[in-house]
């Protein structure tokens, strides 16, 4: 047992809480939040050059083999600091993805160029219900349309058939909604039912550049300051390699990434209701009104002493289920709780940080509302409450 | 014990909201977030004034002598809660802290040049109230007020000075005595805008309206503009405070809000079915029309007891808290039903609600330390109501 | 409009808390609850001297032909006193349904005694699952075994052939739970399925003489303090004029029962909550700790500030379903928008109060746990939160 | 970081759950509402020490020189949590307060004297602290010991005096010195139960168990009972209160609480499937889980820090707070599950798992105030963990 972070993931810590101090304090953040794709690509270069794009892949790929719990360090400096950047979507998400399911080809060509900055992957997955489950997934991928006499049957991609076989191109069509980082993105990875109908079966996930003319992309303008886009693929024709994982079976990849995607949220959403609480608690000190600090009056310690319980539950909530996944242990339950919890835990914080700090963080350029709409955002990506809740039930075997 | 309006009440509601139904275009409804600040919001009020005026309907609680109807509460309460279910609260200041403290404790002088402009929709009003170290301790308040020849010269700094940017006049508090306990040298002044030494600051919201930061340098006012009598003005801002909270708060807005939200409900597909066909979701809004149940009849407490000229003092902040606090939790679950929709803020494709979800979540924000915070007001029932020490 | 209470209420009002407070203290409201059938003749002959037993009956079944709003006002104040009694049952509830539905004959031979104490009337409905649903309803009521030759379909019971038949009477088995008052019963109305099945289809009533030798009754002590008991019905021979209503159409009567008794059960948690309330902040004011009275704390203003919104969000909620059930307008909303909201309130209004009394009120003699356990059984009785809660989705038809 | 238990604490762990399995007999374990003060609870506990005496489990958390194990705390919370889990606590008095402020602050006499009965199990106590007056503020207890030649003579009266009708020794708070800051002039002793001038009157609690009032009545405790120095007794009570908080405190019986309403939900038919199956029962259920995850996290950590001889302050309280408002939303969730046959008690026939869940309402009213009230526990959060000035 041993609950302190290592030295090296003392010094991530210490690293990235200046470098982003520096690199991107709250007024820059509110500035690029003002920007349609939000990405900064000199900051993104800056990061890249610090060697954290590459965190969690292994070195052949340029990577520097860290553990989830590290990526944890970094991204609850990330939550603290409220960045913007693509590095959940294509770092620890994408890349991820691509390290479970990819073809040597694809790892070779695509993770060494996230791990380098030079290509963003985002993945494309919400439809018109926005809600993470399967029957949301209705973007069509259909092989090119048949030669003359020759039976749709036969026509199985290469995955199937062995390598080297060539078949006719898959076609996309459909529309994806919320597509994180979809504006800077270079790649997709999208769920595309390639048989028609509901449910998890006939889910597979393709790799397709985002530049493709097919493509159009419009933002989504999150008040969450999370670079959203709409996405619509117009009949785009991808390479039978693109084909990322097993096909058909693609979803529990999209089960896999969604859990990621909740505990690394979770990672963030604690560094922003640190900084939350800590510029409460600051401000309760120095704020004098009928002749005290109004830290010092009753109701704004019970509040503030609720915040740091939200807080320090959420914390611990969230590194257990982080050591389990680099413990190689089931970890889907407690990233649930976790995910569910926080879900609540940062709005709660975020609010009674708002009613404490009072007038002042109303101003729309407060540092403080930062917290407040990421708590709003971060509550309903990768899953909310309820989401989880469920998750739970089913996974306590109810 | 009888909850039924009289006959007069409710052919006054029916008027009121057939009139409202005709009047107010469904679009400004579907976009009335933030209109109030906004350019076109604001020409769509002033139109409105004299609609209103041409219904006599304008100065609706004000004695007849000075161009108002003299209507009982709970008929003011229907005024305001009809107009604000349409989002449309025409001079709100001036009609609901201005005017009726001059009634109540204004020169003769000051009565008659500024109640028919009021009654008229003519002037507008900006509350100068909190100062950057004045909040919940408003009676802390520094800007002075210093007596120089038959002039006042204020100097000093305001915040969240609302509206500062379009007014004629701030109602203004600032200190006339700094040698007495602080509440008991805070004098009231009408400021016209254009006096020379304000300058008015933008001030952008969370809920993207605009306020202000004004400042006050050496700026000169009449004596005749100091309301009332010297040093009283706390006196006459906690009288109008008390007025404000009950009648003309626009609660109506939150009935809205709630109907809109069982409207998406119920328009709504998710997973193959509507949203209001979601247990989850079904409890939720019945949660919530419950609170709005019990903020309806908090609201007509109120108003009841006032029409009985007895003073509700805790059960005025009881329904201030209950109403703000139920508008978050209102707009959360709002947020909540719509998921990845309610992020999207009016304006942006797929908003849920046109982003009216959106924007009551930031705005609600507000309400709770606005006008008096929840802890200001928990504790006002603690102590005046349940008669707990200090 | 007009909140305040008539002249006739207040001087009921008052009457009632002069007299609950010198005839049933605290002290004898716990000795009572340590009697299995929880029922003080004495004090009942007492209530019934003073008119309140046919309060709600018309004056030629020796009433008093008053209002619902009369009933709250009497139902507040056994609230505040705690007191224990079959009033609920007997009066509000099964003489209701007495009124409502019985045949002339039935209410000439219940009414006036209930109205006179003589008779104790209880309602029969809940059985293994307490849910308050239809389906709970298995208790059989079958018509006595066919005569040689005849045909079943022959033997209508005479509610359905005409007055005067006659017809083999009914034989009811089952065992009921929950069955408030059904120790001091002398009559029970009996939910019986008289056609087998589930749903709200086929359940009929039935008033059934308590001292029938088949019946057994057994106490469930709740901790509530309100009098429950198990009975069972062996085989029970009723006369074919026990059928209280329509025969297989009970049901709706037991929804009006139901919405009946949620109502009075709002008016007395009201006045309990009430009370809870002001023993709270009479003690508050006169405990000294850290030596100020701990009512000068603001944890403890805030608390009592909340409790205070409860009691009276609570008080006019249920006041104004009240109103317009006397208005004779549709309320089944409004009294399960009540319902819902006390079920949760009284509970918070109690349990803080528990906190503010702290150690003191942990005894188990201190007259605030009265509250605390009515608190807790006002909530389940006749339909918890949850319960109402879907009924008002219903009612607000989303 | 690691939340990994070693190999050893697994063992330990494993070692105690298989002898507890074992030796704790299902219907204890389905019944033990209320048996820890009952008859033949006292009968079970007292046979019980007696195998973990053999087991050399009676003082686990102390130095071997006293005759403990000394064990490190991570392994002192996994004994408390399998200990609770299975509702056997022997000596609790004895072994977390008494036993560690006699080893820290007692005289050689005292330590000779107690700790090997405390090991061996042949000694119980009582807790002397609280007062009428004398609640959430402890140091203004007013039980005074007087000295007299060779004796303190004590006269008082105590409340809440768990355990005093069956304890040998009462380990009493009573003030010293009146001339002092209040907390300052208190002192502790070990007074034999037995001395004359005690009496004793029982208390029923709401959760049925007795408690009791002591009248302290001119009670000479010899000047070799005051523990440790002279008004010193403050500290030894905070110093002991900390430790009682972190590893002591029955967390365990939570999680057991816990097992047994999944047992029920998924055991118990209702509208035609089985409780587990409603969605409401489902989501409260998943919530539960989480808070109770995040206690024990919270367990761990205060446990962990001690291991690493870091003193927590407001962890510490932290956890006492969440886990005894987690009990009331655990035990009250339990309630609406189960309810009405959540109503019965122990001993009615249909009470949902035998009345467990009635007794456990009941009881988890109290754990939020005794020990430190979450009011001050939130308190100390602010101050001590935040730096928020008093």
């Amino acid at each position: 047992m041993n609950l302190d972070w290592s030295e090296s993931q003392e010094l991530l810590r210490k690293t990235a809480r200046d470098f982003f101090a520096r690199e991107s304090p709250p007024a820059k953040v509110k500035q690029l939040e003002k920007t349609p794709a939000r990405q900064d690509p000199d900051l993104w270069r800056k990061i890249a050059s610090l060697g954290w794009l590459g965190l969690p892949f292994p070195e052949k790929y340029g990577g520097a083999n860290g553990s989830f719990l590290d990526l944890v360090a970094l991204l609850e400096e990330m939550g603290r600091a409220a960045i913007v950047s693509p590095f959940l979507s294509s770092v620890v998400l994408s890349g991820d993805l691509l390290l479970k399911a990819g073809s040597d080809a694809q790892k070779e060509r695509l993770l060494p160029a996230i791990a380098n900055g030079s290509a963003i992957v985002a993945v494309a997955l919400c439809e018109s219900d926005a809600s993470y489950a399967p029957d949301d997934v209705q973007l069509t991928a259909n092989l090119s349309s048949p030669l003359e006499g020759e039976e749709l049957s036969k026509r199985e991609p290469s995955a199937l058939r062995g390598e080297g076989a060539s078949v006719p191109p898959w076609r996309l069509s459909g529309t994806k909604l919320f597509v994180l980082d979809g504006l800077s993105a270079d790649h997709f990875i999208v769920a595309a039912r390639t048989k028609p109908g509901k449910g998890p079966a006939g889910i597979s996930l393709f790799v397709v550049d985002a530049t493709s003319p097919s493509i159009t992309r419009a933002p989504l303008a999150s008040f969450g300051g999370e670079a959203q886009a709409e996405v619509r693929f117009d009949n785009v024709i991808v390479p039978d390699d693109a084909l990322l994982g097993p096909l058909h079976k693609g979803w529990p990849l999209v089960r896999a990434y969604l859990r990621r995607g909740a505990l690394a949220m979770c990672a963030q959403m604690v560094g922003g209701a640190q900084q939350a609480l800590d510029m409460t608690v600051a401000y309760a000190k120095q704020r004098i009104q009928f002749g005290r600090p109004i830290g010092s009056f009753q109701a704004i310690q019970h509040k503030c002493a609720d915040m740091a319980t939200d807080v320090d539950t959420a914390r611990y909530l969230t590194y257990y289920a982080a050591w389990k996944q680099d413990a190689k242990q089931q970890n889907a339950l407690e990233i649930s709780q976790a995910k569910a919890w926080l879900s609540d835990a940062y709005r709660r914080v975020a609010r009674e940080a708002q009613q404490i700090h009072a007038g002042i963080a109303y101003v729309d350029d407060h540092d403080l509302q930062l917290y407040f709409r990421r708590a709003k955002a971060g509550e309903v990506l990768f899953g909310d409450a309820d989401f989880h809740l469920r998750e739970v039930a089913s996974l306590l075997k109810l | 014990m009888d909850f039924a309006y009289s006959k007069q009440e409710r052919r006054f509601q029916k008027e009121l909201h057939d009139f409202l139904t005709k009047e107010v275009p469904t679009d400004i409804k579907s976009r009335m977030l933030g209109q109030i600040e906004s350019e076109s919001g604001q020409a769509f009020q002033r139109d409105f004034i004299k609609k209103l005026i041409e219904k006599k309907w304008m100065a609706v609680s004000w004695p007849k002598e000075y161009g108002g109807q003299a209507k009982p509460a709970i008929e003011q309460l229907l005024y305001a809660w009809e107009l604000s279910y349409f989002h449309v609260s025409p001079g709100q200041t001036g009609m609901s802290v201005v005017g009726p403290t001059l009634i109540h404790f204004g020169t003769e002088e000051q009565k008659q040049t500024f109640l028919p402009m009021i009654a008229r929709g003519e002037v507008t009003f900006c509350l100068g109230y909190t100062e950057p170290n004045a909040g919940s301790d408003l009676a802390s308040l520094q800007t002075r007020a210093d007596r120089d020849g038959d002039d006042w010269v204020i100097n000093g700094q305001k915040i969240f000075t609302s509206g500062a940017d379009r007014s004629d006049y701030c109602w203004l508090a600032a200190r006339t005595d700094q040698s007495v306990p602080k509440h008991k040298g805070i004098s009231m002044f009408l400021v016209d805008m254009k006096t020379p030494g304000i300058s008015v600051q933008p001030l952008i919201t969370l809920a993207g309206y605009r306020t202000n930061i004004t400042y006050w340098d050496n700026v000169r006012v009449p004596a005749s503009r100091l309301v009332g009598e010297v040093n009283r003005g706390w006196y006459y801002a906690a009288a109008a405070l008390d007025f404000e909270r009950i009648a003309l708060f626009p609660w109506g807005r939150l009935e809205y809000e709630f109907d809109e939200l069982v409207r998406y409900c119920k328009g709504t597909m998710r997973g193959g079915k509507p949203l209001s066909k979601h247990p989850e979701v079904r409890k939720r809004v019945a949660a919530l029309s419950i609170e709005m149940s019990a903020m309806k009849l908090l609201a007509v407490r109120a108003a009841w007891m006032i029409g009985r000229n007895r003073i509700p003092n805790y059960e005025a902040s009881m329904l201030k808290m209950f109403a703000t606090e139920f508008q978050q939790r209102l707009s959360n679950a709002g947020m909540q039903i719509a998921g990845l929709f309610g992020l999207l803020p009016d304006g942006a494709p797929h908003a849920a609600l046109d982003g009216l979800i959106n924007y009551r979540y930031r705005y609600a924000v507000m309400p709770t330390f606005g006008g008096g915070s929840s802890e200001l007001m928990r504790n006002i029932i603690a102590q005046r109501g349940l008669g707990l020490p200090r």
